[in-house]
């Protein structure tokens, strides 16, 4: 499994050129840096160079108190801020040993749905966007917007929500909460269909995704890939099902799998997972149950000694956190485990044999957030 | 001075001619690039440039002056004096070129009797701008996009070369003016005749442009702008303008080829001859838009210069339309011999000729805002593996059928369709193998 | 005809200068560039010639053509080492006094068959239209150096491919 | 070894830990919370008696598996996990820095089981070099750098250690405890990034 | 009208530059290219003596001309990309060896 | 030179007044680059490149290149044939004929080979 990792210390041969893609590259989703080993326009070896937006947030959790560090989560997956401010209020609430009322449970459950479709749409866009097709991100923005419209209505930030609170929810919903939602519900049906009438019959978007990036279930598992990346390739698993958290456990929703592994495989996955996203907040809005909205935590949270591992089926894949408490305000160590990082790792398996094309393909159908790789 | 006038007329209504035509083409390729904004725009449901000028009719100035004041920066380890050559050689042939293209039958600024071969050989030459300027930049993007932009433009040029040729079979010239007289002599335009042929030189105009979805060349996802990444500033938008040009170029090319150039659609038939009056009627129209669109802005200071801006525009479009209002043939003198009044003959053909490119182009657009882009190795497939045999199969198929219709003596058209069929044949199986 | 006679000798200048810079350049893109050039200028002396349909292919095959694989290979071999080297080989003042008393030779030879060479053109005209002069003297009296031109392409892609597609042993 | 492990899962011996478990008494409403208590199932019992003395103290907290084993078999523990246990899925590995204790790290794995959905976490008490599980799990490969990166613990057997989210001019591990947030490498940033001071 | 001797002396001209290309020069690629410059003096000729006689025969010499220039180069500058990944260079003196 | 032409030499003339004057107005207006290090470097996404852009790309644009030439003269040889198709008649068809199968042999040849594929 071992691969050898610096491609710049190996011997060039005779056709070949090692071509740098970022970090300022429109194609490499932020600063993801690629060096890439080529022969013509072959890669025969790839090596990720990131960092470039680390800003220690494990080390900066370690100095703030459970409550202070739950913005921060916010920004490592910045297009995904709710499904992280989710996981981490989760962990923590573990970590306590206690749970969210149920009213919390299912608004979160709605958040965290919208969100997923909202990162979906994002990752749709920007893909075809590095495909060449230009207008569907337009498209994938608009029906964006109207979600970023629902969260602001309802915590006064559209990205960096800070949505939700240790025990359960900051805020009560808004008034017409509900309408919104569904009013969206209503309207996506038909758009998410557009945006397949627009790439998934289209010839040439089956030609540049078909056969591009193979990652087998055995690799995938190897790889340590999770979210539609593995369902991708195949591997019926689902954080939601396997281990339910939130009030999933309450809803009915399918997981998507792919058949090849390959990239239009994901796609198919990501699409179907935008609809079945819809499918579980219909079912949510409407069995939304009164009570409190936060449970009692206590003003000054303050863990007994210990440690949990809680993770989330993030937009991504399988958003972890590992919290060690000490027993103090401050958690003793606190690990983001990042899907977009574990998925990234399988680039240089995904990439190898195929072109310069194709490199921009896969990076888009891994959906990786820089912020997200490097913290 | 009736000798100084008699000594340079021979000479001057051709410099005039030349002057038009070359501002003409400026002009459009400007608000090509406007039009595309526009369009794409609202292909993607948003507005596009609104800012200067009513609905932004005067971006292109203001892009072109942005454009002029762009530092120029030239890297390090540029060869200097390739690097300054480079884009002046593509906006050279791009423009070039247009001196054979007819606009109408009595506007045109040269007629050779190798015309369309010097057309192709004036705009092949804007391949040497694009590796040129790739090599100059000795920067990996830019040679990269100049390798495969060579590559793909040497490999549809093949297709565009057969498919021309099929043409050809047909009018039996090389001279432009020739060919879409051709076409008004036979009474058909080429496109049903030809129609595979017209495919293939709509595919490879598409290809030999760097048009999405074979934009590969400067795909901005991949290579981050190909040939002309190094390129800063007016630099920069002389590739831009070469590349604009030769759309419009390619489209001419179809147009005369294939879609009758200056004719009118069912120029024979007389019972449509009110067709003639579509130039005044789309000029009123304009009129009218703008029009609405005065008095639709609001009486406010700031949109003083807008308002004054458009009512120019739609009292020039009425003027112009007031010239025009009466067609060529209907007035004293036309006929079958000369035009009476040659200007209107040539508005009128200019106007055909124009609407018919704009249609290509309007495709170009909508081409870009809807296909993702083809790979690059995909991209060699389709034009080595189905285009030029396609295109080949074409040629003799049309050739054979055209020997059949003169020995049997069967109806040229329905021998062209059998010859059309059997390609299409050629195709299904090549496709067939591929898949 | 003033005209035509300052065009030739403006002309041929452009095409012996650009010729001379061919040859010395020590950078192979700067000498194409100049072939270029001089391939132009004498492209526009076929036009003179009344030669439209030579002047065509010159442009289209020549240098849309045969100058752009030129670039092509330029391009995918790497020149920095040929570059420092010097670009002209030890004999080259044996080749070059070779190469004079050839061009003397030459000269000497037009000068003193002038006559022969001034004998009286044909009128402007007579070759017109070119391109279907062409197509029936080509396709009727040369079919067969026709037919083994396309003989000789296809070796010379057989030969090409062949070459350049062997994988270094 | 194995007595001091126990110590740790139970109630943490650190310093910081005493005070805590006196002001989590404070609010009397609240449950005192979740504590870990001992775990043995099969699976444990199986792994002591393939692995014997190296497998160290099991625990169940909040609910979930943690099994310590000692780092000389990590790699065949680990190997008769993945393919006898079916843990074929290597979620996460990561690090703990214990500064005031010997040995100083746990590396903390984080297996899964699709056959069985379940979790199994393993600790590794490790001074400053582990074995490198890479060869059995590729997601390893990265994680490792990672954690050699903010821990700087060598992982032996990885097939290029070296630092993957910091420059590799970097000084330090920034993930220890001994290693201040504000204390940044101010010549790797003076140099690179033409920053005065690093804060 | 130009006198058909002077197209003879240019074409002169360039033969000669092209033979001094040839001969003088190291650079396998500038070979190449000054035979072409030859060809192009050859081509000069023949339709130069087209238009002196009126006849079309010259300029299909020059059609073919062109064409075997065409093979030649293609077939020259494969040689020389074979060449060129063997031994790395495109020098003429270092082509020496009849087999490589 | 034949008169007609004379008129795109006036064109080309005035084509390349564009980039000349553009260009000669901008250096006026254009305030003068600034001469900091970096930015003279060539893009390679913010990283200093490595090695030497020239030179080792795959060959396969070489034999794209050589394809072109080839079938370009056979387009060339194809236009005055096309031309003169209502005089040649049969018999130039039938030359025709000859001379296409031998290209499509050629063509045959390469596809089997596989040097038409991209990869």
């Amino acid at each position: 499994m071992a691969q050898p990792q610096d491609i710049s210390t190996t011997v060039l041969g005779a056709d070949e050129i090692i071509l740098n893609m970022g970090p300022q590259h429109p194609a490499t989703h932020g600063v993801l840096r690629v060096k890439l080993k080529l022969d013509g326009e072959k890669v025969i070896g790839s090596e990720c160079i990131i960092g470039y937006l680390h800003r220690g947030v494990e080390k900066i959790g370690e100095n703030r108190s459970y409550p202070q560090f739950a913005p921060y989560v916010d920004r490592t997956d910045y297009v995904a801020a709710v499904s992280n401010g989710l996981g981490y209020c989760e962990a923590v609430e573990r970590l306590l040993g206690v749970e969210a009322p149920p009213r919390a449970r299912w608004v979160r459950t709605i958040l965290t749905e919208l969100q997923r479709i909202a990162s979906h749409l994002l990752w749709l866009g920007t893909h075809a966007l590095d495909i060449g097709a230009i207008t569907p991100v337009f498209y994938t923005f608009r029906e964006r917007e109207e979600i970023l419209k629902i969260f602001e209505k309802y915590c006064g930030a559209r990205l960096t929500t800070h949505a939700f609170r240790i025990g359960g929810l900051q805020y009560e919903t808004y008034d017409g909460f509900e309408e919104d939602v569904k009013k969206f519900c209503r309207d996506f049906e038909e758009k998410v269909d557009e945006y397949g009438e627009l790439l998934t019959e289209n010839r040439i978007w089956v030609e540049r995704t078909r056969n591009v990036g193979i990652l087998t279930a055995q690799d995938a598992i190897d790889l340590g890939v999770t979210g539609p990346v593995l369902r991708g390739s195949g591997v019926r698993w689902d954080i939601r099902k396997a281990f339910p958290y939130a009030a999933y456990a309450q809803f009915e929703f399918d997981i998507p799998i792919g058949e090849r592994g390959d990239t239009y495989d994901r796609y198919l996955v990501r699409m179907e997972e935008m609809r079945q996203a819809r499918r579980i907040i219909l079912q949510a809005v409407d069995s939304i149950p009164e009570g409190p909205i936060l449970a009692r935590v206590g003003k000054v949270i303050k863990p007994p000694p210990g440690e949990v591992y809680h993770s989330i089926e993030a937009p991504k894949g399988e958003l972890g956190y590992y919290i060690v408490s000490d027993g103090t305000i401050q958690p003793y160590r606190l690990r983001i485990r990042p899907p977009s990082f574990i998925n990234l790792e399988a680039f240089d398996k995904m990439v190898r044999g195929h072109l310069v094309a194709d490199v921009v393909a896969i990076i888009g159908t891994l959906d990786i957030v820089l912020g997200e790789v490097d913290r | 001075m009736t000798l100084l006038l008699e000594t340079l007329k021979p000479y001057l209504l051709p410099l005039i001619r030349v002057l038009v035509v070359f501002l003409g083409i400026s002009l459009i390729v400007a608000y090509l690039v406007y039009a595309e904004r526009k369009i794409l725009a609202h292909l993607q449901v948003r507005l596009g440039p609104m800012r200067v000028g009513p609905h932004g009719l005067l971006q292109p100035i203001a892009d072109g002056l942005k454009l002029l004041l762009k530092e120029d920066i030239m890297p390090a380890g540029a060869d200097k004096g390739v690097f300054l050559l480079a884009p002046v050689i593509s906006v050279i042939a791009a423009f070039t070129a247009f001196s054979l293209i007819p606009f109408a039958p009595n506007f045109y600024i040269t007629d050779v009797n190798v015309g369309l071969l010097f057309l192709i050989g004036i705009s092949s030459l804007g391949i040497l701008g694009i590796i040129l300027g790739g090599w100059a930049s000795n920067s990996h993007y830019p040679l990269l996009g100049a390798l495969r932009s060579t590559a793909q433009l040497v490999s549809y040029e093949v297709a565009l070369g057969f498919a021309l040729v099929s043409a050809l079979l047909l009018a039996g010239t090389l001279s432009m003016v020739a060919i879409v007289e051709a076409q008004q002599r036979q009474g058909v335009w080429f496109v049903f005749l030809q129609p595979v042929a017209f495919f293939i030189l709509f595919v490879a105009a598409i290809a030999e442009t760097n048009r999405n979805p074979f934009d590969l060349p400067e795909a901005e996802s991949e290579l981050v702008a190909g040939f002309h990444t190094e390129y800063s500033g007016f630099r920069f938008s002389l590739y831009f303008l070469a590349e604009y040009a030769a759309m419009i170029l390619v489209s001419s090319i179809a147009v005369t080829l294939f879609l009758g150039g200056w004719l009118r659609p069912f120029a024979r038939v007389r019972a449509l001859d009110f067709l003639d009056f579509t130039p005044v009627a789309v000029l009123v129209l304009a009129a009218a838009w703008c029009f609405r669109e005065c008095f639709r802005y609001p009486a406010t200071r700031e949109w003083r210069w807008q308002r004054l801006l458009l009512l120019g525009l739609g009292v020039g479009a009425l003027g112009i339309s007031a010239g025009l209002l009466l067609p060529a043939r209907f007035l004293p003198g036309g006929g079958e011999g000369l035009p009476a009044f040659p200007a209107l003959t040539a508005i009128q053909g200019v106007f055909w000729f124009m609407s018919k490119v704009f249609l290509f182009l309007f495709g170009f657009i909508w081409f870009r805002g809807t296909f993702p882009r083809y790979r690059f190795d995909q991209l060699m497939s389709l034009g080595w593996h189905f285009m030029i045999p396609v295109a080949i199969a074409n040629v003799i198929f049309c050739s054979l059928a055209i020997v059949l219709s003169r020995q049997m003596g069967w109806g040229l058209p329905a021998t062209l369709w059998l010859g059309t069929a059997a390609t299409l044949l050629v195709a299904a199986l090549l496709r067939r193998e591929k898949a | 005809m003033m005209f035509a006679q300052g065009s030739f000798y403006v002309l041929a200048a452009v095409a012996v200068v650009s010729a001379l810079l061919v040859i010395t350049r020590r950078n192979p893109v700067h000498s194409a560039i100049y072939l270029i050039v001089t391939l132009l200028s004498v492209a526009l002396l076929y036009l003179q010639l009344q030669a439209e349909f030579i002047a065509a292919v010159q442009i289209i095959l020549y240098i849309g053509g045969i100058m752009v694989l030129f670039l092509f290979v330029i391009m995918l071999v790497k020149l920095d080492v040929a570059l420092r080297q010097p670009p002209f080989n030890q004999q080259w003042w044996v080749a070059g006094a070779a190469a004079l008393v050839l061009a003397v030779e030459l000269v000497g030879v037009i000068y003193l068959g002038r006559g022969t060479a001034a004998l009286p053109q044909a009128p402007p005209g007579s070759l017109q239209p070119n391109t279907e002069l062409i197509g029936r003297t080509l396709y009727q009296n040369y079919m067969l150096p026709f037919e083994i031109a396309s003989l000789l392409l296809l070796v010379a892609m057989v030969g090409a491919v062949l070459m350049a597609r062997r994988k270094a042993s | 070894m194995t007595d001091e492990q126990k110590k740790e899962e139970q109630k943490p011996a650190s310093p910081e830990a005493a005070k805590p478990a006196a002001v989590a008494a404070k609010p009397p409403a609240k449950p005192a919370g979740p504590a870990p208590e001992p775990l043995d199932n099969e699976q444990v019992r199986r792994l002591r008696a393939r692995f014997a003395a190296t497998i160290g103290e099991a625990t169940l907290d909040r609910k979930q598996a943690i099994v310590v084993v000692a780092r000389e078999r990590l790699r065949d523990i680990c190997q008769y996990l993945r393919d006898e246990e079916k843990f074929d899925f290597l979620t996460d590995l990561t690090a703990v820095d214990w500064y005031d204790r010997s040995p100083r790290f746990h590396v903390v794995l984080n297996l899964y089981s699709f056959a069985r959905n379940e979790r199994l976490r393993l600790k590794v008490p490790v001074a400053d070099s582990c074995p490198s599980v890479s060869g059995l799990w590729s997601t390893a490969n990265w994680l490792e750098r990672e954690c050699f990166d903010m821990f700087g613990i060598v992982f032996e057997g990885h097939p290029s250690l070296k630092r993957i989210l910091l420059p590799d001019e970097w000084k330090g591990h920034p993930l220890r405890k001994d290693y201040d947030i504000l204390k940044q490498d101010t010549d790797w940033v003076r140099e690179n990034l033409g920053i005065e001071s690093g804060q | 009208m130009v006198p058909t001797w002077h197209y003879l002396v240019l074409s002169a001209a360039l033969l000669t530059i092209g033979i001094i290309g040839v001969l003088t020069r190291r650079n396998v690629i500038i070979i190449l290219m000054s035979l072409e410059l030859i060809l192009n003096a050859v081509n000069i000729n023949l339709v130069a003596f087209s238009r002196q006689l009126a006849d079309v025969s010259g300029q299909i010499f020059a059609i073919f001309i062109i064409t075997v220039a065409a093979a030649e180069a293609a077939v020259g500058l494969g040689i020389l990309i074979a060449f060129f990944r063997n031994r790395d260079t495109v020098n003429a003196d270092e082509i020496d060896l009849l087999k490589w | 030179m034949p008169e007609n032409y004379v008129p795109i030499l006036i064109f080309a003339g005035l084509a390349f007044l564009i980039p000349v004057a553009t260009l000669w107005v901008a250096k006026l207006v254009r305030p003068d680059p600034r001469d900091v290090g970096y930015r003279l470097k060539p893009y390679e996404c913010g990283i200093p490149p490595e090695g030497d852009a020239r030179g080792r790309f795959g060959v396969r644009f070489y034999v794209i290149a050589i394809l072109f030439v080839v079938f370009d003269v056979e387009t060339i040889f194809l236009f005055p044939w096309a031309v003169e198709y209502d005089v040649l008649g049969l018999f130039g068809l039938i030359e025709m004929l000859v001379f296409l199968a031998i290209l499509i042999i050629g063509y045959i040849w390469l596809y089997m080979k596989g040097a038409l594929d991209w990869v």
